[in-house]
């Protein structure tokens, strides 16, 4: 629970998100009835790499909160689809940029890239540029071509 | 009565469709002229302008946001540029805060000409295209006397405005606000009681209140559905706290609402506008901002409202680089189109094309 | 003598095209020579002065029945004929056996009118009244058929109520 | 020798030139209407103010190249345009343009052919223009042609019927099937149709509408939909012929109209004493000059309308129009029998 620049951060675990989220929506005087946007930030230096953080609004009360929780590369998050439908995509498009599963969604597949692309392009350790001309079939073995070449 | 058992038939709206208002895919399959199911196929146009924002830094970023929603480039602007401010606590002087306010307000008024004649020329009615058009243009000259673009505006600084406006800017603006106000009624007589377009519009697309605030839709296509939600009154930002303006309110949330919505908002920005120009104060255009910025470690998101929805910036910075540590935008196209599926379940072909133009989606801003 | 050329070269027309009605092997090609067969018909009424009847079959026949077959060869794509007539044998006695049947009848009625010669049914077929054959046609039509006239209408109206009824989706 | 065969000859070229052209400055006049409408120009490049445009739109369309897609059916799919084009054409032959005129001392009647079953002639010949977008969408081998023909035939079939009905109750009014005899039964009356039969005239001409494909009923090319409609696989000339096809049917819409309703080449006010001067204008030019406002009218509701959807129209069709045109036979008859 953190409170800095004007907005409420809730830090939970994975386990508790589904059961807190629900509580958040359906108690009267939170009433976070819309979930503007889920989004995920790479901090690649900790173990847990990811912060899958949620930014919740409600209608009634004008106010918003954001939810985050901690989960590490390969780990899965429960999906909150089930409680807000307009997660569907935005949780399609975390997997597809940054790899994270979420269990539990009607239809994890990617939503922006095309669908046979190896590797998720919004890490921290995914090349900017890619190989260019010499198109690789994938780019992390021209990664690795790279790093071996240095 | 198996025996006329039509198998079904998949119908590819594919990319290149004069009417998908860009490259944006939708699988239909159809049994007979009736939309059974339909999957939407995006990510043509991903130009991975969140992965390039992280080795930017935050003055060359105002560019980038140009390029997503490239209909309403003076609202990204405003929107990356307040969430800076909120994320390193910069004071707007009030004068910058008007300006941004004109600013937004003749952005969304162009980006809602542009929506009303290609939702209109996709029923047919080709004048009211270039009706819209004609007044457009004169949004864009008005942008052009004040910064020189037509149509990324790169026009917002953090902190403030990079330039003053103009001598005589702001009786211009008075001039087209009377003219635009005269040729609203001009759309209103081709459209409004047109019997076909009522019989095009009424009862196509319904979504009620409940549904879409499950599905994150927002602006006139959440308003449309009869829920009172506008950023700029719920979180008042730039100077709108000082305006007197309503929010108009569609009742059934079908096709024909949205159009009322939408239109009824033009109205509504000439008044902000008109108050704006008026109480227009002196005073400096820029705040105190540091030479380079680089703003404390920590993250934020703030929201405002584009003329398609809530548009809402995320960023994340580590206190260290002049670049954001992570960059993300909320686009509001992006979370109207999920319900592209769920409302022309049900729908002919013809309906299909009339409901993509009432989402009003820019496939910049979907694909990022 | 100009009736006389006229007639021979449209009758001559007509059987070729019928012929190609039947040996054409895309169907739509043969619902095509269906319609130029009727147009050929229409020619035929108007050299012997029968306009309205002319107009009529070019109306109903050619401008109505022959659009709804295109409608069917379309709707459902018979590149595959059927498959239960495809053995020649049984197909061709079938033929044989019909076609020997209405030659006799054929014949039948020549030897029957040679003998006593038919009435001149219908005078109104050549006489140019002021308003043509439509008048003659109208006023015999509501006049002395009137009977059969109503019972094809009933008919008729059976007929389409039937076709909405079956083609009617259960849904 | 002359009268049987080489006046009819000349008219007939002379009606036909006059249409093709006519139906090449249609295309620029639309285009100027619907620009004049849209507040911009129209084309203005080709000759002073686009004089000269529908000529080389005519050009272009035949240096274009003609393809012919791979497995369609070649030899439909080459008819199929004549078939569209040449009943609009033939049409012309029972309209009459004006009454008797002497030219040269020979007495040349200013209509091709005074057949008797005039307007039968003319509903039965358009009906033949079906064949033309069905036949087009067939052969063109593809799924979207296809799906359009059919429903450009059925919206045709079904206006049809509608319209066919209207002209009936007019023929209870008018008691001849002859265009110079409706035309010669107003001059008698002093009165035009369009008094007596104010409905049937909206309902024919929302037939006409909906006949040619005209806008609010255009779904046979609605470029939003199909993609195309049915002549999406044609280029070059044989795309003109469509294009031809549907001009020359308004223009045929609009001559009929004309003459059933609005006295052929009768001038407006026969028997105001003030109008006398009217008079000394020709007939044929009163008739080009109100089958001129009639397609000015089309062209104006093309401008201005959205289009209907595919099942509201085919609801229009059958569900409004026929039933209205069945009341105002009905009504029209009874009038007839007690008057």
């Amino acid at each position: 629970m953190s409170f800095w620049v004007g907005d409420w951060t809730l830090i939970t675990s994975r386990e508790r998100l589904i059961e807190l989220a629900r509580r958040l929506r359906d108690d009267r005087d939170t009433a976070f009835d819309f979930c503007s946007d889920v989004t995920a930030v790479d901090w690649l230096a900790r173990a847990e790499r990811f912060d899958v953080v949620y930014c919740l609004y409600s209608t009634r009360h004008r106010h918003r909160v954001r939810l985050k929780v901690r989960a590490a590369d390969g780990v899965s998050v429960p999906s909150v689809t089930a409680l807000w439908p307009a997660a569907n995509w935005l949780e399609r498009e975390v997997f597809d940029l940054f790899g994270v599963r979420f269990d539990g969604h009607p239809d994890l597949r990617r939503i922006l890239m095309p669908d046979e692309w190896q590797g998720h392009p919004q890490r921290k350790d995914y090349p900017l540029e890619g190989p260019g001309e010499l198109l690789m079939e994938n780019p992390l073995d021209w990664l690795k071509l790279r790093n071996e070449i240095e | 009565m198996a025996l006329f058992d039509t198998d079904e038939l998949v119908l590819n709206m594919g990319p290149q469709h004069p009417s998908t208002h860009g490259v944006l895919r939708v699988v239909l399959r159809l049994d007979g002229e009736r939309v059974v199911g339909s999957d939407v196929v995006i990510g043509y146009l991903h130009r991975g302008i969140e992965k390039l924002c992280e080795h930017r830094d935050y003055l060359q970023i105002v560019l980038l946001t140009d390029r997503m929603d490239y209909v309403s480039a003076a609202t990204s602007n405003l929107g990356y540029c307040e969430t800076v401010e909120k994320l390193m606590q910069i004071e707007v002087p009030p004068r910058a805060r008007y300006i941004r306010t004109i600013l937004a307000e003749l952005q969304r008024i162009a980006s809602h000409n542009l929506w009303l004649g290609t939702h209109a020329m996709d029923i047919g009615a080709m004048t009211v295209f270039l009706y819209n058009f004609r007044e457009r243009e004169l949004v864009l000259d008005l942008f052009e006397d004040y910064c020189g673009a037509r149509l990324t505006y790169n026009a917002v600084r953090i902190g403030g405005l990079p330039l003053d406006i103009p001598a005589g800017w702001d009786q211009k603006v008075r001039a087209y606000c009377d003219l635009f106000e005269s040729k609203i009624p001009e759309y209103e007589e081709l459209l409004t009681h047109n019997r076909i377009w009522k019989e095009r519009t009424q009862k196509i697309g319904v979504i009620s209140a409940e549904d879409a605030i499950a599905l994150g839709l927002s602006g006139p296509l959440l308003r449309g559905s009869g829920v009172p939600r506008d950023v700029r009154k719920d979180e008042p930002y730039a100077a709108y706290a000082d305006f007197d303006f309503d929010v108009p309110i569609g009742t059934l949330g079908d096709t024909y609402d949205r159009y009322l919505v939408r239109v009824e908002e033009f109205r509504q920005s000439l008044r902000i506008i008109r108050q704006a120009i008026d109480g227009l104060p002196e005073g400096p255009i820029l705040g105190k901002v540091p030479r380079l910025i680089k703003p404390p470690a920590g993250e934020t998101y703030h929201a405002i409202e584009s003329p398609k929805g809530e548009i809402g910036f995320f960023i994340a910075s580590d206190g260290k680089s002049i670049t954001p540590y992570r960059f993300r935008v909320r686009p509001p196209s992006f979370c109207n189109l999920q319900a592209l599926p769920r409302l022309i379940k049900g729908h002919l072909v013809a309906d299909v094309v009339a409901l993509i133009g009432s989402i009003d989606i820019v496939v910049g801003e979907v694909d990022r | 003598m100009l009736d006389a050329i006229a007639f021979y070269t449209l009758a001559a027309l007509i059987l070729a095209f019928a012929i190609a009605v039947i040996t054409a092997r895309n169907p739509v090609h043969s619902v095509v020579f269906l319609v130029i067969n009727f147009l050929a018909v229409a020619i035929v009424y108007i050299v012997l002065g029968a306009e309205f009847l002319a107009m009529i079959q070019v109306l109903v026949y050619a401008g109505g029945i022959v659009v709804l077959y295109l409608f069917v060869v379309m709707l459902v794509n018979l590149k595959r004929g059927p498959e239960a007539h495809q053995d020649p044998r049984r197909q061709t006695g079938a033929g044989v056996g019909l076609a020997v049947a209405v030659l006799a009848e054929l014949t039948a009625i020549l030897a029957y009118t040679g003998r006593n010669p038919l009435p001149a049914v219908v005078p109104a077929a050549s006489a140019r009244g002021p308003g043509g054959n439509t008048e003659q046609l109208g006023w015999l039509l509501y006049t002395t058929y009137l009977i059969p006239f109503e019972v094809a209408s009933m008919l008729l109206l059976v007929a389409m109520i039937g076709a909405i009824v079956l083609a009617r989706k259960v849904d | 020798m002359t009268d049987l065969f080489v006046v009819p000859l000349l008219q007939i070229v002379v009606v036909l030139n006059a249409v093709l052209v006519a139906v090449t400055y249609m295309v620029l006049l639309e285009r100027k209407i619907i620009a004049w409408v849209q507040s911009r120009l129209g084309p203005m490049r080709v000759g002073p103010h686009g004089i000269l445009q529908p000529i080389a739109d005519a050009l272009k369309l035949l240096l274009k190249e003609d393809i012919t897609p791979i497995r369609a059916d070649r030899w439909i799919f080459t008819l199929a345009p004549i078939i569209s084009l040449v009943p609009a054409l033939i049409a012309f032959a029972v309209i009459p343009f004006g009454g008797e005129a002497t030219l040269f001392g020979h007495r040349v009647p200013l209509y091709i052919a005074n057949v008797n079953v005039g307007l039968l002639y003319i509903v039965s010949i358009t009906s033949i223009g079906v064949y033309g977008i069905i036949l087009a969408g067939y052969s063109s081998n593809s799924k979207y042609p296809l799906l359009a023909s059919l429903r450009a035939s059925a919206q045709l079939i079904s206006y049809e019927v509608a319209v066919t009905l209207m002209l009936v109750s007019v023929i209870v009014t008018t008691r001849t099937l002859s265009l110079v005899g409706i035309v010669e039964g107003q001059m008698r009356q002093h009165i035009w149709y369009v008094f007596i039969q104010p409905v049937a005239a909206v309902v024919l001409f929302i037939g006409g509408l909906a006949e040619t494909n005209r806008t609010p009923f255009d779904l046979a090319e609605a470029e939003q939909e199909l993609t195309g409609g049915f002549h999406t696989e044609y280029s070059g000339m044989r795309f003109a012929m469509f294009f031809l096809a549907e001009y020359a049917n308004m223009i045929v819409v609009s001559a009929v109209m004309t003459t059933l309703f609005f006295g052929g080449w009768l001038s407006p006010f026969p028997n105001v004493a003030a109008a006398h001067f009217l008079w000394y204008i020709p007939g044929w030019i009163w008739f080009l000059l109100k089958t001129f406002v009639l397609l000015y009218v089309f062209i104006w509701i093309r401008a201005t309308l959205p289009r209907y959807r595919y099942d509201q129209l085919m609801r229009l069709g059958w569900k409004v129009l026929i039933p209205v045109a069945l009341v105002n036979l009905v009504v029209s008859a009874i009038v007839r029998v007690f008057l």
